[in-house]
């Protein structure tokens, strides 16, 4: 399996702190990676650097062998990278539907856009099919500010789906969520995988990690500690060690 | 509102019927000449709200709009030898051009901020504007410029203004509302509650942004052409005047921001409200604490805007209960459509 | 919550409702309070005009109302006009121009004003005079001399007061008249960005430079400038004998006059356009009579004007308003100038027409007026207008120029040092 | 263009400069705390002018000792204020509205000093208001060097409560992130009230100051907003020091061009190199990241 998304040596500095030194990672296509570390390792920021969020101080990001790593963000949605967040973003005074369209990709010229109505009748089915998927369907008139936190993190997988990446990146997806709707998460997401798709999570759950993923790469303070199958992480001393002497202080 | 098409059609249908029989029914000077003031108003906010409602950026120099399009009609009108009558409005979409011709640079620069330091860059964007027609030769400094005053009788200037300012809004609101319904104005839309995630969704927010900024100068600087024309005199003071871009803010958030309609009844009500108390009551020394005062009774009583507030109001007496997300109080009712 | 916002509301509401009770009887917007004097019972007929009670112009705007209700309630007193007596009905324009378009045409058309009166300001004359022009009525003021206000074709538009384009000629040739020995030798000229204050200041340097004072500064400001302090020290630096301030306000003067006495630099000549103009306001703001002293300003009216009618208006503003005869400002003159302009056309003509009234002002008659004689030109600006030139002298305004007019007493050269 | 006028422009900058600050820092406080942009600071300094007016001219109290008096006052108005008003705004909607909220509130203020004082202008007075030293080949304004003191003091004062007291380490906390502060048990909307209230009394220092180097009347507020606004934004939002520093930078920026260039062109400088420097660093000089990941 090659790899579709990769970052090689990658660094990062906020003025003097160093959030990432050099960090390397890589998916392979068609499989789920996770990405952990403890609080403060950079993890967020690599899938920062990843999305076009930040610019890396140094190194490169890849997708599919081409470098992405000074594409906006915008650019990088485009050729086919989606991300969630650590904290769910969705857009709270649209409704659940609207939070889907946006994503949308059609490639048209700007005054059809301003001239044609949001969303084509097949974009609207689509949209649909893709809420029942994730079973929020009945809640597609409703402002999306008044889901719960789980049926939030649903709607933000949903909406990434819209536009069929070939990889995503989930920051977390089951932080605060209730057990039941983290194994319907779990099948979602092995269900889109067997479909093709590549998923790359940062995640705290080792359970959810080692149950979901092919490989998993450990990040400590900065740096990529190592890669390798969920048996060969857990069973590492040097993985040990670093969460016990991880720093608490903030996730950057 | 989330009214049911019939009935919308019969609204908007009502109110196209009002506008144009409005001038011949209230047919005094005085209201016809505050009826212009309003509607110069009413496409102002409602082409303010196109961006600065949509997308949550509060801009307060669009009064560098109105004022280019002031000077635009101005100085076109005398340098090309238009004489005074119906060919002068001619140039009222050339005063909207230039106004929107000015919007790229000006928005490119301060749509690089957000939040309060794109409201200052926009207000200081407003001083500049204003000091360099005191300063530069071809306005006329602190003079003015004086376009070529149309020889119409008493009983005709004014509807001829009302109905031109008319046909302007009718063609801003269409806009606004072509706007809204549009993917693009679904972009603008998801910029506002979190422009972060718009990018990380494919949404061009440069582009977007920069675009209704534009959109939304146009029409500003179209009235601004018509309100010189009408005057018969612009002064730099009068043109970039930083109480004209309170004054659209202030009836699109009395209104209701981002709602279609709110901002058309925001101006309105308090143009032709502000007109009327001040001229009707403005000799009294406590005009100016009443006014105020009321002002701030509405404020309170309707904290959100009139249409959003009103809505409110009919979705409780609906009797539903209300609804409340875990984190964001309060049902928003915006007036996007949602599902047909 | 909800409670609470209701109460605050209703409160607010109450209280803004009691003020204005309470306040809104006393303001009047009729100027013929002593109508009943006039032995006449014909139908009053209505004057309008609208004025800047709030906002910018509102010191100035409050003046002109006063003048024009002095003159309503004496013309009252003779009788009215053509037996009618005269009924003031003053709007507010909140110094919008806006407004002041609406203003115009209520008063014409829905009060149905007889005549109307100018506002106050250029920047308010000119839109008001092209509506006011529609209705062909004649439009004479007191305060918008500005050249942006005539030349614009109107033939309806009559202003009582100096073209404040002259308004400094007096004075620069004053100045160039001085034996050498007290002649300034150097001369600083500051002007705000004002059509009021902007045409005069290049006039008079070009005469004071024809006659030998070198030019040391010469700077326009803004009009809204919130710090004074460096412009008024780069005059103080020049060290110029002589100082031209083209100020449209008293806060402007009064800025200068402190920065200057702070910097210890006392020309020893100082004119300013506007500002000490206002009386007991100017006082106030510059800090006494002692800062006053000396300073000049050029204008078409002092309270101490020797003339009859003058006198008057004075010994009546200080019976109905209060306070002393420092206390008239040149607003007040001004405006009491139109009601007489339009009184004396209206008495002419026998007619309240104003057709016949603008054909009539412009047949070259002289009037007469508290400010002097009136006589329009073509354009309307009053040619025949006395310019005066006034000094601060002993907390008193003193017409100094022209040497030798009736009424003129020497200028006091060079002005005394600050506080002397 | 003499060296000593350029020092002259700097030295009148900076001690302009101060009274700016004093001026712009009840609305930062209140801007920083509450999101809420007051547009009723202006009308608030004329206010201030005016009790300082009525204390030295009625009661013969001196401009600085009856700041004892205005203070104090100012802080129980702008407590009354932020019940009255500003609680009732909703989160969501409140920046928007507060500016609403807060115009009215300036109108109000500005027609019942037009009631009670007329409009008429008038200037602070009191012997050190015209009297100067020489320093340096300058003559100083005592009153300008006074105010500028002042300036300092107060805002040492404000500084010390917003970094040395558990009171302001609550604000900081709601600074930068209110459900945070909430849930480490800071009482939001007590802070909230003594913020505004704090912000106002600062207030009635910075009207006095204003009402004796400036002559006034109700309507000079105005003018003052704008200015006030964008030294705030320039500071960095709730910046106390950013807010003198900007003040300093801006005021002495636009005197210098004044002499050098010429005075029209001056305030048009000032709000281009506003653009600039905001363009630069979208936080304002002194702006915390937080304000850019929102």
């Amino acid at each position: 399996m090659s790899a579709l998304i990769e970052a090689e040596g990658v660094g990062k500095a906020f003025g003097g702190l160093q959030a990432l030194t050099d960090c390397s990672l890589s998916v392979a296509e068609g499989s789920v990676s996770g990405l952990i570390g403890p609080n403060g390792s950079g993890k967020t920021t690599l899938f920062n650097l990843m999305t076009g969020y930040e610019r890396a101080s140094r190194g490169e990001i890849r997708l599919g062998g081409e470098s992405i790593t000074r594409a906006t963000p915008e650019r990088v949605f485009a050729l086919g990278v989606g991300r969630t967040f650590q904290i769910t973003r969705l857009f709270f005074r649209l409704t659940v539907l609207e939070n889907m369209l946006v994503a949308t990709q059609r490639h048209e010229g700007w005054l059809r856009s301003v001239l044609r109505v949001a969303g084509s009748a097949a974009e609207r089915v689509r949209a649909l099919e893709l809420l029942e998927f994730v079973g929020l369907s009945g809640l597609a008139a409703r402002p999306a500010g008044e889901l719960s936190y789980g049926q939030r993190k649903l709607l933000e997988l949903a909406t990434l789906l819209v536009a069929d990446p070939a990889v995503l990146l989930l920051d977390e997806p089951t932080a605060g969520v209730n057990p039941t709707l983290i194994n319907q998460l779990t099948e979602r997401i092995r269900e889109l995988n067997r479909a093709g798709k590549t998923f790359l999570v940062v995640e705290h759950n080792m359970e959810f990690v080692m149950g979901l993923c092919h490989q998993v790469t450990v990040l400590h303070q900065g740096r990529t500690l190592l890669t390798g199958t969920p048996e060969q992480v857990r069973a590492d001393p040097a993985v040990l060690d670093a969460y016990l002497g991880g720093a608490d202080d903030d996730d950057l | 509102m989330r009214l049911r098409p019939p009935a919308r059609a019969l609204l908007v249908a009502t109110a196209v019927a009002i506008l144009g029989v409005f001038p011949l029914i209230f047919s005094s000077p005085t209201s016809t000449s505050i009826a212009v003031f309003t509607l110069i108003f009413m496409v102002a906010a409602c082409a303010w709200n196109m961006f600065a409602g949509s997308s949550g950026y509060i801009a307060l120099g669009h009064a560098v709009y109105f004022g280019c399009g002031a000077y635009t009609l101005t100085l076109l009108a005398n340098h090309l030898g238009f004489a005074a009558g119906w060919g002068v409005f001619a140039l009222v979409p050339v005063a909207g051009i230039v106004a929107g011709l000015i919007a790229v640079p000006t928005g490119l620069i301060a749509l690089r901020a957000r939040r309060h330091t794109f409201v200052v860059i926009t207000i200081a964007f407003m001083f500049i504007f204003q000091l360099a027609a005191f300063n530069l030769g071809f306005t006329g400094g602190s003079s003015g410029l004086q376009p070529p005053t149309p020889l119409w009788s008493v009983d005709t200037y004014n509807l001829n203004f009302y109905y031109v300012t008319a046909v302007v809004l009718l063609a801003t609101f269409v806009l606004t509302w072509l706007v809204r319904r549009s993917r693009f104005g679904l972009q603008l839309l998801s910029i506002r509650d979190d422009e972060e995630r718009a990018r990380g969704l494919g949404v061009r927010v440069a582009r977007v942004k920069l675009s209704a900024f534009v959109l939304s100068a146009i029409p500003v600087g179209m009235v601004g052409g018509i309100y010189a024309y009408f005057l018969g005199q612009i002064f730099p003071q009068f043109a970039f005047d930083p109480l004209f871009d309170l004054s659209i803010a202030l009836m699109a958030f009395i209104g209701g921001l981002g709602t279609l309609v709110g901002p058309l009844l925001g101006a309105l009500v308090l143009e032709s409200l502000q007109q009327y108390f001040t001229v009707q009551y403005g000799s009294s020394q406590a005009y100016l604490i009443i006014y105020g005062a009321l002002f701030l009774v509405v404020v309170l009583l309707l904290p959100r805007g009139v249409i959003p507030s009103l809505e409110e109001l009919i979705s409780r007496a609906r009797a539903e209960p209300p609804e409340q997300g875990p984190e964001e109080p309060g049902r928003t009712a915006d007036t996007i459509e949602a599902v047909r | 919550m909800r409670r609470g916002t209701w109460m605050v509301a209703a409160g607010v509401l109450a209280a803004a409702l009691l003020v204005g009770c309470g306040s809104s009887s006393s303001s009047s917007s009729s100027g013929g309070g002593s109508a009943s004097n006039a032995s006449s019972n014909k139908s009053p007929v209505v004057i309008g005009t609208s004025l800047s009670l709030s906002g910018d112009f509102s010191a100035d705007g409050q003046a002109f109302q006063k003048g024009y209700q002095l003159w309503a309630s004496d013309v009252n007193k003779a009788g009215g006009l053509l037996g009618h007596p005269v009924k003031l009905d003053v709007v507010s324009d909140a110094s919008s121009p806006a407004q002041v378009v609406t203003n115009y045409q209520k008063l014409i058309s829905s009060d149905h004003a007889k005549l109307v009166f100018g506002p106050f300001s250029t920047l308010l004359t000119v839109p008001a005079s092209k509506v006011v022009n529609r209705y062909g009525y004649a439009f004479v003021e007191g305060a918008g001399g500005a050249p942006a206000a005539f030349g614009n074709g109107l033939h309806n538009i009559f202003d009582v007061s100096l073209p404040v384009i002259d308004n400094l000629v007096p004075f620069a040739k004053w100045v160039a008249s001085l034996p050498a020995s007290e002649r300034p030798k150097t001369a600083a000229y500051a002007t705000s960005d004002d059509p009021f204050t902007q045409p005069q200041i290049p006039l008079a340097q070009n005469i004071m430079s024809a006659a030998g004072i070198k030019t040391v500064y010469s700077k326009v400001f803004p009009a809204e400038v919130t710090d004074y302090a460096p412009i008024a020290t780069a005059v103080a630096s020049s060290k110029a004998d002589a100082v031209v301030l083209g100020s449209v306000d008293v806060p402007t003067v009064s800025a200068f006059v402190h920065a200057f006495i702070q910097q210890h630099y006392s020309p020893k000549v100082f004119i300013a356009t506007a500002g000490p103009d206002q009386g007991a306001a100017f006082l106030k703001a510059a800090g006494g009579a002692k800062n006053a002293e000396g300073i000049m300003y050029p204008n078409g009216w002092y309270p101490g004007y020797a003339n009859a009618q003058s006198q008057k208006l004075v010994s009546e503003y200080v019976a109905k308003y209060g306070g002393t005869p420092a206390d008239v400002n040149a607003d007040v003159a001004e405006a009491y100038s139109v009601g007489q302009a339009i009184a004396q056309a209206v008495a002419a003509t026998h007619s309240l027409d104003n057709p016949k009234i603008i054909s009539y002002l412009h047949s070259g008659v002289t009037l007469n007026s508290v400010q002097g004689p009136v006589k329009f030109n073509a354009q309307g600006e009053n040619g025949q207008a006395a310019a005066f030139v006034f000094q601060w002298q002993k907390g008193n305004q003193v017409q100094v120029l022209p040497v030798g007019a009736s009424g003129s007493k020497p200028p006091l050269i060079p002005k005394p040092n600050w506080g002397s | 263009m003499s060296a000593s006028s350029l020092a002259k422009a700097v030295v009148d900058g900076i001690l302009t400069g101060g009274v700016y600050a004093l001026m712009a820092a009840g609305l930062t406080l209140i801007f920083g705390v509450m999101d809420i942009i007051n547009i009723a600071q202006g009308a608030l300094i004329v206010l201030g002018a005016y009790m300082s007016y009525v204390l030295s001219v009625h009661l013969g109290i001196d401009l600085f000792v009856g700041l004892i008096i205005t203070i104090p006052a100012f802080f129980v108005l702008g407590v009354a204020i932020e019940w009255a008003f500003m609680r009732r705004l909703r989160e969501q909607d409140r920046t928007a509205m507060s500016i609403l909220v807060t115009y009215a509130v300036a109108i109000i203020i500005e027609g019942l000093l037009s009631v009670i004082f007329g409009v008429d202008y008038l200037q602070l007075r009191a012997s050190y208001v015209d009297s100067t030293f020489h320093i340096l080949g300058f003559y100083l304004p005592y009153i300008y060097v006074f105010g500028f003191l002042l300036a300092i003091g107060l805002l040492g004062v404000l500084y010390w409560i917003l970094y040395r007291t558990h009171f302001g380490r609550g604000v900081r906390g709601s600074l930068q992130n209110r459900t945070a502060a909430e849930l480490i048990g800071v009482n939001v909307n007590r802070v909230r009230a003594v913020s505004v209230g704090i912000g106002v009394a600062v207030t009635a220092a910075g009207g006095m100051v204003f009402g004796a180097t400036n002559a006034f009347n109700p309507s000079s507020g105005y003018d003052l907003i704008s200015r006030l606004l964008s030294i705030v934004i320039l500071a960095g939002l709730g910046s106390i020091a950013g807010a003198l520093v900007a003040a300093l930078f801006m005021v002495t920026l636009e005197d210098v061009v004044a002499v050098v260039w010429s005075p029209v062109w001056a305030t048009l400088v000032y709000y281009a190199s506003l653009i600039v420097v905001l363009s630069f660093r979208p936080g304002g000089l002194f702006g915390s990241a937080a304000v850019r990941a929102q």
